[in-house]
């Protein structure tokens, strides 16, 4: 083993390197996420947001970080210590593996019928969305078992709560993202972003708008934020988190709102692809379209994801059961709708490449 | 496959004393069947100060200061009833012009009271904006309070007789660019709570109370004309120039939430209404009656009332001719309100408990005294 | 049960400790010792703790006139999250020992604000039965905020005095409170 | 007026007193077997709003003091009754009348007066493990 390493070590650098970069700008990402969205509610609520901690308040998240990595350690009296521990961890790792198969900085052309991917900084896995789907549901669990590992009767009804609400809007998020894997062909992320012809937010539309809705609920933002539900569960399963373990709880959150910006840009925006009207902006360096595309695909998600918090914002909040009626009796029927609206599509050849640059062999 | 069901225990669930959405300190125990609430039973007393006893020990115009600590949301509806009720005992006639002073500045309290309330039952809700926007046009109402008493909140600024100071000069025409400031924001708050589905399908159905069963409980205010009872002091019995002014008693018959949310929400239309009318009507004169420099009641009992943003606020008083009253007594709206929480919150989820108590809307301060 | 609060709020020694903060450090540490209370400072996250009238002030603090949220506080509802704590409004004798409580849940560097007169000394109602003469009968206090109610510049006024003292104890870095 | 207390004294055997000028109800005044009776026949006759109880301390002796409202016929009553200072029990009106509840539990609080028949006759506003009556006149604070 550490032979191999040693003959290939600067292979190992590089991707040690791209890790230490990727944790940077998920921390980077998480942090600037709380002071965007401090700010932007306040300028919806006619104030300013943060403004004395360095200049219009930018060093606000890093005041906020500081403190939080220094605040005292808590141990409640009634928590299970081994979850207790664990639990944060289990919640955000996935966050951070998720992070990893987002294809930021890839270009993707279709040639003669077969991908050509350029990437930099994508794990390029053929199945990517499949196993961002799988992982992002790993979450969940942390929550549950924090919630209840926390002794606390507040906190355990905000972990079950999640728990219901994670399992229910899971399956028309799936179904959504299924019908964009039969427009496009695949499952490779690149590739989805790659044989958008045109954005398959017009021809998926009531796809986008389910999974919008399925993934506001998956990371509890306001009107389905009954995991937390501030005025009524308190903090909901964070309740007796302090310090670091909120840290982490709390990164989840603000790094599951940018990887459902960035798959609402692969999916439904075409990836790191700019508008064609912008073409003259597509610049070349190295070969690759590795800048532009990172820049398309970082700004989209950023805005996508921007625009979560300012819908969220001004929702008040629903109640469980209503949460759950939406799942199973509005959401799901629309999406089985999609499916076959989707297969009507991809079975007529040319409405199909009307969207799509198809790929050989289909 | 035997006869066996499944047992599953019920869990307490304190709400409270320290919630975010308990307005101030109170405590509901609740027993909860997964989130159903089952048995709920509140606790109150978090904020008894004793105000009844300490006022026994002061003079009557000490004991004015303390009805604005009573429900700090509208100090000028609290201290009317006291000083009514020492102003009745006496027989001291007020002059025309305070009493339209006190009308103005009780309707302008009105507004600003119910605004909190609708604010809150918003934020409750989760939806923190319709909070700062009501919180924001109340900033603009408080400095019209600062200029009228000195004070933001705790006024102290009626007196037995009268009131303490005249308005300063061009408060009416601030009055005006208010009301009319307000009634353009107005829809904005319909826009964001009342037209909103969540929010409607989150308040309506929910906290139903009979109005027979309010009646049973003693309910007044919002939660009594929520559930179709016309019933409004200022209309029933008219206390100082009410019997002047064209008003409307809102009321709304489908004893929810909503219908709670709604009257408080007409109702700042309908002290809009008032108010304008005030504007044109304030005639000129004195705004202190000849009132002795000690105050000493003749001998008897007396209860005055005042039609406050929760409900009927009383004073009884009981005097034995010192200068001291022997009992004071306050019928706070909020304690007979509490009541009714329990009997409204049966059978629903946590966070319909929530959004039923923040529809009720009481007042800790007044609650326990 | 009036003593007994008395004790419990006795209990709590504020002394500093000479050997932490004598002022010789090197010169990596202070700046980390000045980074840490840097952030401290800046980030002073309030418990939405509220009794009496002094509450709504302390809300439209952080409304839109106001606007405490360009200091970098919000309010977090759980005592595990808080840094500071706003006692706003009259503490009766039944709230004295929640109060307690929920100030022991916080984690540690945490301060007080004792806010209005009620919370500095028992204002108005002194000489009531039941209410608790001073909040600092029941839990330690940083900064006293007279007035009653305190207006939000009063209340930003004390926010600015307890950065000060953060700043200025950064040596002990919250160790005060044991 | 006058009519009412015809009817009044024709349902109920009771002493009708003066209240002061300024109030405009009627006062009386009933022993303490009559209390539930006189209540109930006066919700009956309209009365059935029940405003306000309290007590106050008289000279040697307690008061109880409740006001009805009748809002169709905008009138109002007071009924009186004394409470024995030695054994202060009285009957009381929550079994049939609720809006009584929390009402009666505050007296019983601040004044010692016990209600026979109140389904929870716990105190409501002073702490847990208070044992004095706060607003009868001897009271001393005691810590």
């Amino acid at each position: 083993m550490i032979g191999y390493i040693l003959e290939n070590y600067i292979y190992f650098l590089v991707v040690t390197g791209v890790a230490i970069g990727m944790f940077l700008f998920v921390t980077v990402v998480a942090l600037m996420f709380t002071l965007v969205e401090r700010k932007l509610l306040g300028w919806m609520q006619q104030r300013l947001g943060p403004m004395e901690v360095g200049p219009w308040g930018l060093l606000q998240p890093i005041a906020d970080a500081i403190k939080l990595l220094g605040k005292g350690d808590v141990m409640p009296k009634l928590a299970d210590k081994f979850f207790y521990t664990y639990s944060p961890i289990i919640s955000f790792a996935p966050a951070f593996i998720v992070f990893s198969l987002i294809p930021i900085a890839s270009y993707t052309r279709v040639i003669d019928g077969q991908a050509v991917v350029s990437q930099v900084v994508s794990s390029g896995s053929s199945i990517g969305i499949l196993l961002i789907t799988a992982i992002m549901s790993v979450s969940v669990v942390g929550i549950l078992i924090g919630g209840w590992s926390s002794g606390n009767k507040f906190s355990l009804l905000g972990a079950v709560r999640s728990a219901a609400q994670e399992i229910s809007y899971e399956v028309p998020k799936t179904i959504a993202i299924l019908c964009i894997v039969m427009m496009a062909g695949s499952m490779n992320l690149s590739i989805i972003g790659g044989v958008q012809r045109v954005w398959f937010i017009i021809p998926q539309f009531l796809g986008f708008i389910i999974f919008v809705i399925a993934s506001l609920a998956e990371v509890f933002r306001i009107p389905f934020d009954l995991a937390e539900g501030e005025s009524e569960l308190v903090a909901g399963y964070n309740v007796e988190f302090a310090g670091i373990r909120f840290v982490f709880f709390f990164f989840a959150e603000y790094t599951y709102l940018f990887v459902t910006g960035a798959l609402v840009t692969v999916l439904f925006l075409s990836g790191g692809h700019m508008p064609e009207f912008l073409g003259f902006l597509n610049f070349k360096i190295y070969g690759t379209y590795a800048v532009s595309s990172a820049f398309w695909f970082i700004a989209k998600s950023m805005l996508v994801a921007v625009g979560i918090i300012w819908f969220s914002r001004s929702m008040p909040r629903v109640r469980a059961d209503q949460l759950m009626n939406g799942a199973w009796k509005v959401l799901l029927p629309l999406s089985l709708v999609n499916v076959i609206y989707t297969a009507v599509i991809v079975l007529n050849k040319p409405l199909h490449q009307l969207f799509v640059y198809t790929l050989a062999g289909k | 496959m035997s006869e066996q069901t499944i047992c599953t225990d019920t869990i307490k669930l304190n709400i409270g004393p320290h919630h975010p959405a308990t307005h101030g300190v109170f405590r509901l125990e609740t027993e909860l069947d997964g989130e159903v609430v089952v048995n709920s039973r509140p606790i109150l007393g978090y904020l008894h100060r004793g105000i009844e006893k300490i006022a026994e020990n002061l003079t009557y115009n000490q004991i004015i200061p303390y009805f604005d600590r009573l429900d700090y949301l509208s100090g000028f509806l609290n201290e009317y009833p006291f000083v009514s009720a020492v102003e009745r005992l006496m027989g001291i006639e007020v002059p025309k012009k305070a009493q339209y002073l006190r009308v103005l500045m009780m309707e302008l309290n009105r507004i600003a009271a119910h605004l909190v309330n609708i604010g809150a039952q918003g934020l409750d809700l989760a939806s923190m904006t319709s909070m700062v926007y009501c919180m924001r046009e109340r900033e603009y109402l408080l400095e019209l309070f600062v200029a009228v008493s000195g004070s933001r909140m705790t006024f102290n600024w009626m007196r037995v007789g009268g009131v303490k100071s005249d308005l300063p000069e061009g408060f009416l025409s601030r009055v005006d660019r208010f009301i009319h400031y307000l009634k353009d924001r107005m829809p904005e708050y319909a826009s964001l709570m009342q037209d909103n589905e969540i929010f409607q399908a989150r308040t309506k159905g929910i906290g139903i109370l009979r109005p027979d069963h309010a009646l049973e409980l003693g309910c007044s205010g919002p939660l009594l004309r929520g559930s179709g009872v016309a019933r409004d002091i200022r209309m029933d019995e008219p206390y100082e120039v009410y019997d002047e002014l064209e008003f409307k008693v809102i009321t709304h018959d489908e004893c929810d939430s909503f219908a709670r949310y709604m009257v408080r929400y007409d109702e700042i239309s309908q002290s809009i209404r008032i108010i304008e009318q005030i504007l044109s009507k304030i005639p000129d004169g004195d705004i202190m009656a000849k009132v002795p420099k000690v105050i000493k009641p003749p001998e008897g009992d007396i209860y005055s009332r005042v039609e406050a943003p929760i409900g009927e606020l009383g004073v009884y008083l009981s005097s034995d001719g010192k200068n001291k009253p022997h009992r004071m007594k306050i019928r706070a709206p909020s304690f007979s309100n509490i009541r009714a929480v329990p009997d409204m919150i049966k059978g629903l989820q946590v966070p319909d408990v929530i959004a039923t108590f923040a529809s009720v809307a009481p007042t800790m301060g007044e609650a326990d005294r | 049960m009036g003593k007994g609060i008395v004790e419990m709020g006795l209990k709590e020694s504020r002394t500093l400790d000479p050997a932490i903060s004598d002022g010789k450090g090197s010169v990596f540490l202070t700046s980390v010792d000045w980074l840490i209370a840097w952030g401290r400072k800046n980030s002073l996250w309030p418990l939405t703790f509220a009794t009496a009238c002094c509450a709504f002030e302390m809300i439209h603090a952080w409304m839109p006139r106001y606007d405490f949220d360009r200091l970098g506080s919000f309010f977090r509802p759980t005592p595990r999250q808080c840094d500071v704590m706003i006692v706003a409004g009259t503490i009766t004798k039944k709230m004295a020992e929640p109060t307690r409580l929920l100030y022991d849940q916080i984690p540690h560097p945490k301060w007080v604000l004792a806010m209005g007169a009620c919370a500095c000394s028992g204002g108005p109602f002194i000489d009531s039965y039941s209410v608790v003469k001073g909040v600092d009968k029941v839990i330690p206090v940083d900064v006293y905020i007279p007035g009653c109610p305190p207006r939000p510049e009063a209340l930003q006024f004390g926010m600015t005095q307890l950065q000060k003292k953060i700043m200025a104890t950064k040596r002990n870095l919250g160790r005060n409170h044991v | 007026m006058s009519e009412i207390i015809e009817l009044i004294k024709e349902k109920i055997v009771v002493e009708v007193e003066e209240m002061p000028k300024g109030e405009p109800g009627l006062k009386i005044r009933v022993d303490n077997d009559k209390l539930i009776n006189t209540l109930k026949s006066l919700r009956g006759i309209g009365y059935n709003y029940m405003t306000m109880l309290t007590a106050k301390c008289t000279d040697d002796s307690f008061d109880a003091v409740y006001l009805l409202d009748d809002w169709t016929h905008k009138r109002r009553i007071w009924v009186y009754t004394e409470v024995n200072v030695d054994n202060p029990s009285i009957p009381s009106i929550t079994p049939s009348w609720l809006a009584a509840d929390y009402l009666e539990r505050e007296v019983y609080d601040m004044f010692g007066i016990e209600f026979e028949g109140h389904p929870n006759l716990t105190r409501i506003l002073t702490p847990e493990g208070f044992n004095q009556y706060p607003l009868r006149k001897e009271f001393k604070e005691t810590d």
